[in-house]
């Protein structure tokens, strides 16, 4: 990694305003103009260069210790991180190494583990994808299938995980297994790190509602890995995956999709000539309001966390509120663009005006990451303690 | 305002033999003809011609069948339940405005010709200013659905209706492709050489508005059925997900928004069956603003309600979200058509000498 | 009973529209104008005189047989006959005997039954009340407690009714009990009729969130009654009941409450000034949308009765369209009264610009009559056959 | 944004003499009050000028406690949870316009003075006619809450503030009993004598409309936690209704208004306790149309989920829908501060310069 004036040793010590500023500066210096507001997810050969810009100036890992090469920033600071990144419209690059699987191996990884992988998730190496959900457990991962069985000193995996984010583009996944059969629901479940190049793994793009190919099926036929590959205590998977849901659990519930939507609607409804209805400026003002309480709702979140706190079951309620408040908006688009909103492309290429485009992105939002029904589930039963 | 024995008979028989064309349980035709020119069957549109569907409404002694609206509604739900990409309603409406050869080339299927009536977005009523002087057209046409796959198309104009070939040097087709795999055709006329048609019968645009939300109510009823059938089949957390109630009473919601769309286009088509005045144009405006809205709404709850699978262009269920996002605004969306159903409704009301 | 022009011996034999017009005559001329469009429940002293008047017109029992005294109309022609009411605003009398006690009573009742009460209702000697539904029975009448146990020639009954309409203006009460304690669920459930003058009786008004009364609870303290009262089969009155339901079940999914709320919309709205406000007529136009179909749906239900067929499970989404209906259009009118939406009394004495009213109104309409959960239950079971 | 120790503090101490004062679980001495005259409690304004409560917000070197928003939501909110009919909001708008003795009587509850301030149906900003010439006040004022209470009034005019005793000569009022067992005055001045108040703070207003929206707020989360808890008692089929999953998922819907109620309004107070504004203007318009909104759909639902009994007046859950029947027009519907929110926000962007 080479120092830049971005690279600071305590980014804490700045106050939240300079550090604002400082983020600011750098997305402008360094964020490749041409990658700013990207209408689909990118692949890793598209997002190489912006991944490699903030490796350069050590600005990849956000919520990693100072000591493993992450910018060890405070709870407050990683949210700023995040709003700065979301606000300049900044790519996202195939980040799961740095989000999800970086501070799981922190908190329960071998020193010889984190010695050998955190270096390379920092340096481009290993670009990793994360096997989590199966074709028959969407949102009851509790009931994963997928098994590795111990034969010497090595795991046999088979099964298929589903839903990979850019599978296709990893060189490693880290995904749960079942490893104890007879155990049940959570229990039994163990985390193991498995490379893409293994043989018997194959990776299968799956094409969305909206035709994009972000998503796969990745298959284990016999995947056979080293048995130091297991991530933690065995059988105890599930709770070490849960346990580091907790700050990713705030940005599924975060407002950029809800706000990248609204800030298109004006522009909509001037195109299509419907900006002086007082009927569709109604309706705007109902949705501006359902987001700026949004936004007041995932501050109140938001706050806990920058005093250190835990996030309860509520913060399901916030990923609830943003899901449904993106649909809406999403379907008040399709509303104003009339006979357009049948247009599988962009009007003049413009992205801004594909509210075809929105609308069918936003569907995936109440299923993934725990669907909707499942999201009141937890929320009857854990918060306002229903039967 | 039941329909009559004879009547009930030619509804069943169209049923059936729509079933028969287009199947509404594969829907292997309709992916195969997706994304591609012209995106649809010229073989299952002369079997839609031998079938005498494309002369429906016309009267006999113009060489159609005579049938009626609750006719037409019944075979434009079928084939609207089986997703059939041929633009079958808007060949209608041209049919209407032809004569003699044209008329017969259109009526056995032999010809595709479709209505080029649209000049603006959101237009229903109101005029057109293509111009058709000296056997020559200028102007622009839009939204004319599958306009890759006709060979003439009938233009209306202050001056008539005239009738230009596809391939007229004077005629340039810009493409739009579309969600549900079909596309569009906005139609530049520069000086095209036009033959005269003839005038639409009044009630003709309505009549295309009633087809189109019963297009609708067949993919409702579609969707609904697939998405009652995966409820009685998924299981999650060791049961059938259809046992939770949650997703039951949603269902049930879905259920009300079919049936009230049902009831509202067969209410429609008797009202339009029995003559034409502003009581049928807001019958057929209440019925399509109700389908329009329904339609979106149980076609993304059914996408909710398959979940991951539901979002995955691999199941079969997004294709009828898709083809609702290309239906529900064509010929004017519900905000549209809730306007036109209050300024007709009112006229018919003070005719009927109801307070306003 | 006196005849009068409006007495006819075949109502039938008239066409639809000819007996429209007589029914349209007969309220123009024989209904209290005073009693048009109650804005309440009338009690038996106000419905009084409306119910000697359509006794001596023979117009009392549209749905009986003639030879019981009844109009003996056909389906239609009752369709008709409650339309022309319903348009007229003809006050509703205590009228639980002619519409669900008469038709059961000539179905099971014995012939000296029929012959001893069907023409004490008739004459108004007999005003009857309904006692079906239970403190812990309400939309799950089968789990009904109330007893009666046979001690020698009679039944002695213990327990409590609720929800009975007009139940201290009534003579006697019909309702069901459970007789066999040892039988599940609808079984051991018998049809037993009770003067309401029995010792051991008492009658207590319910206040409702309206605050009006035409609600009662009805509790039995060792009531006796000959044993002859009981109607039909002992242990199958509840498939009695049920079986009498059929005709009824369109009437609670009737256009009535919601055409009525929808015509004083547009009053309603000149009155606070918002009429030509756009947002407003575009939510008018909805409703009216709303309205009409719910109308068009009616009428394919009625369609079935005229046909002399059956009505389906389905009719449960009439009555479920129609309550949320009247709801929706009952919050719209308390939006459009802004602070007046909070008066206790019309404004001006005028009942048609009373929002508040119609709104609490109409908040019972999605809970009696079957809540509107219950009715989903039965349809998404029923209908649309799930699991 | 989060408040320091000692506004915590504050704000617990607040809310656990409210308690005291209001208690939220025993809802007898409100029914007492209700449909009666004046329909509140004298001792209990006494008590509430005691503990310093009608002075809240006035700085300490006019004798009042010099608290900010957060700490008057979250009073408001208490007395809003226990349904207290007192016009405290009303009196504290009066509080801001007096001075000398006047103000003393009010602050210690010694006397009750209310606010009089509108003049049409749904105003809140804009210009007011009462006249206030040579001593002598002449006009109409509206929606004076629980004025047959008061003993005078503090009345807005573009001369300047009045205090008008509530006996004057000049003065009528016309009494409109409410749903909620309270009223609210008409009042004609026709010449009334009038002596000179004070003007009021810029902030005036929109603290009252935030004032009142936290009452909402308080009645909103009392029905949630009844609701909640019924739910978990009756039982139906031989089970507790609280285990249907559609009524859970409903009671979720509930909660997740009452949670954005919550962070609208103590968002607003804590953008309001910052300064004045465009941005806190939008703000309160922003809660209270949340407020007023969310209220009336929980109590709603509240009353349908507790089924039969929740239809009786017997019931307490009914006493919350009345209370949200008045309290969600009051000083604004949802309507009005969509509207006015859009405004100031409109404005508030502008001023820092976002794109509008």
């Amino acid at each position: 990694m080479s120092a830049s004036r971005y690279t600071l040793d305590d980014y804490n010590a700045l106050g939240d305003d300079d550090f604002r500023a400082l983020v600011r500066d750098f997305l402008k210096e360094c964020h490749p103009p041409e990658l700013r507001n990207p209408v689909k997810r990118l692949h890793w050969d598209e997002a190489k260069p912006w991944y490699m810009e903030l490796s350069r100036h050590g600005w990849l890992a956000p919520n990693w210790p100072k000591q493993y090469g992450g910018m060890g920033l405070s709870a407050s600071k990683q949210l700023i991180y995040v709003e700065e990144f979301e606000n300049f419209g900044a790519a996202r690059t195939p980040d799961h190494g740095m989000m999800l699987f970086g501070p799981l191996l922190i908190r329960y990884g071998s020193e010889e583990q984190k010695a050998h992988f955190l270096p390379k998730i920092l340096s481009g190496e290993h670009i990793w994808c994360q096997g989590y959900s199966e074709p028959n457990a969407g949102s009851d991962l509790a009931s994963l299938r997928t098994q590795a069985v111990l034969d010497g000193d090595e795991w046999v995996i088979n099964g298929q995980k589903t839903w990979t984010t850019l599978g296709g583009d990893a060189d490693w996944i880290f995904m749960l297994v079942r490893t104890d059969p007879a155990a049940k629901k959570q229990e039994g479940i163990s985390f193991l790190l498995v490379p893409m190049k293994s043989k018997g793994v194959s990776v299968k793009p799956i094409v969305n509602l909206d035709l994009q190919d972000e998503f796969s099926e990745v298959f284990f036929d016999d995947v056979r890995v080293p048995k130091a590959n297991l991530v933690g205590e065995l059988n105890k998977g599930w709770s070490m995956a849960k346990a580091l849901l907790g700050f990713e659990r705030i940005f599924l519930g975060s407002p950029r999709q809800s706000a990248h939507a609204f800030a298109r609607l004006k522009g909509l409804a001037q195109h299509y000539g419907v900006w002086d209805d007082p009927i569709v400026r109604d309706r705007y003002n109902q949705l501006w309001l359902d987001l700026e309480d949004h936004k007041a709702l995932y501050e109140r979140f938001a706050d806990i966390l920058r005093r250190g706190e835990t996030l309860g079951a509520d913060v399901s309620l916030l990923k609830l509120n943003q899901s449904e408040l993106y649909q809406r908006i999403s379907e008040f688009m399709l509303q104003i663009a009339g006979e357009d909103g049948g247009r599988l492309e962009p009007v003049d290429g413009n992205a801004d005006l594909h509210a075809p485009g929105i609308f069918l992105t936003a569907r995936a939002a109440t299923i993934y990451g725990g669907a909707s029904e499942v999201q009141r589930n937890i929320i009857a039963k854990n918060v306002l303690r229903l039967p | 305002m039941a329909l009559d024995e004879e009547r009930l008979e030619n509804v069943r028989m169209l049923r059936e033999s729509a079933a028969a064309v287009a199947d509404r349980s594969d829907l292997s035709r309709v992916r195969a003809q997706r994304f591609r020119q012209p995106g649809f069957d010229r073989a299952v549109w002369r079997q839609m011609g031998e079938l005498g569907w494309l002369g429906l409404r016309l009267p006999e002694e113009r060489g159609g069948a005579g049938l009626g609206m609750a006719e037409l509604i019944a075979l434009t739900e079928e084939l609207g339940a089986a997703l059939a990409p041929e633009p079958f309603i808007s060949a209608l409406m041209a049919t209407d405005m032809l004569d003699g050869a044209r008329l017969e080339a259109a009526l056995t299927g032999e010809a595709v010709i479709l209505a080029a009536w649209q000049e603006k977005p959101r237009q229903l009523d109101g005029e057109v200013e293509t111009s058709f002087v000296d056997g020559r057209v200028s102007g622009r046409k839009l939204q004319v659905p599958m306009a890759l796959g006709a060979d003439a198309f009938a233009v209306t104009t202050p001056q008539g209706v005239a009738i230009v070939d596809a391939g007229d040097p004077g005629l340039s087709i810009e493409i739009t492709p579309a969600q549900d795999g079909g596309h569009w055709g906005t139609l530049t006329f520069n000086g095209a050489r036009g033959e005269p048609g003839r005038a639409p019968r009044e009630s003709w645009l309505d009549e295309a508005v009633l087809a189109t939300a019963a297009t609708l109510l067949g993919i409702i009823d579609a969707t609904l059925e697939r998405t009652v059938d995966y409820l009685n089949v998924r299981q999650q957390f060791g049961v059938k997900i259809g046992t939770f109630q949650a997703l039951q009473h949603r269902a049930v919601d879905l259920k009300q928004q079919a049936l009230l769309t049902r009831a509202s286009i067969e209410d429609a088509a008797a009202i339009m069956d029995e003559g034409q005045g502003p009581a049928a144009k807001a019958a057929s405006s209440r019925a399509k603003a109700r389908a329009s809205d329904a339609a979106l709404i149980v076609t993304r709850q059914a996408i909710q309600l398959h979940g991951g699978i539901g979002y995955t262009d691999e199941h079969d269920i997004g294709l009828f979200l898709r083809k609702a996002m290309v239906l529900a605004p064509s010929l004017g969306d519900s905000a549209l058509h809730r306007r036109r159903f209050a300024q007709f409704q009112t006229q018919a009301d003070a005719k009927e000498g109801l307070p306003a």
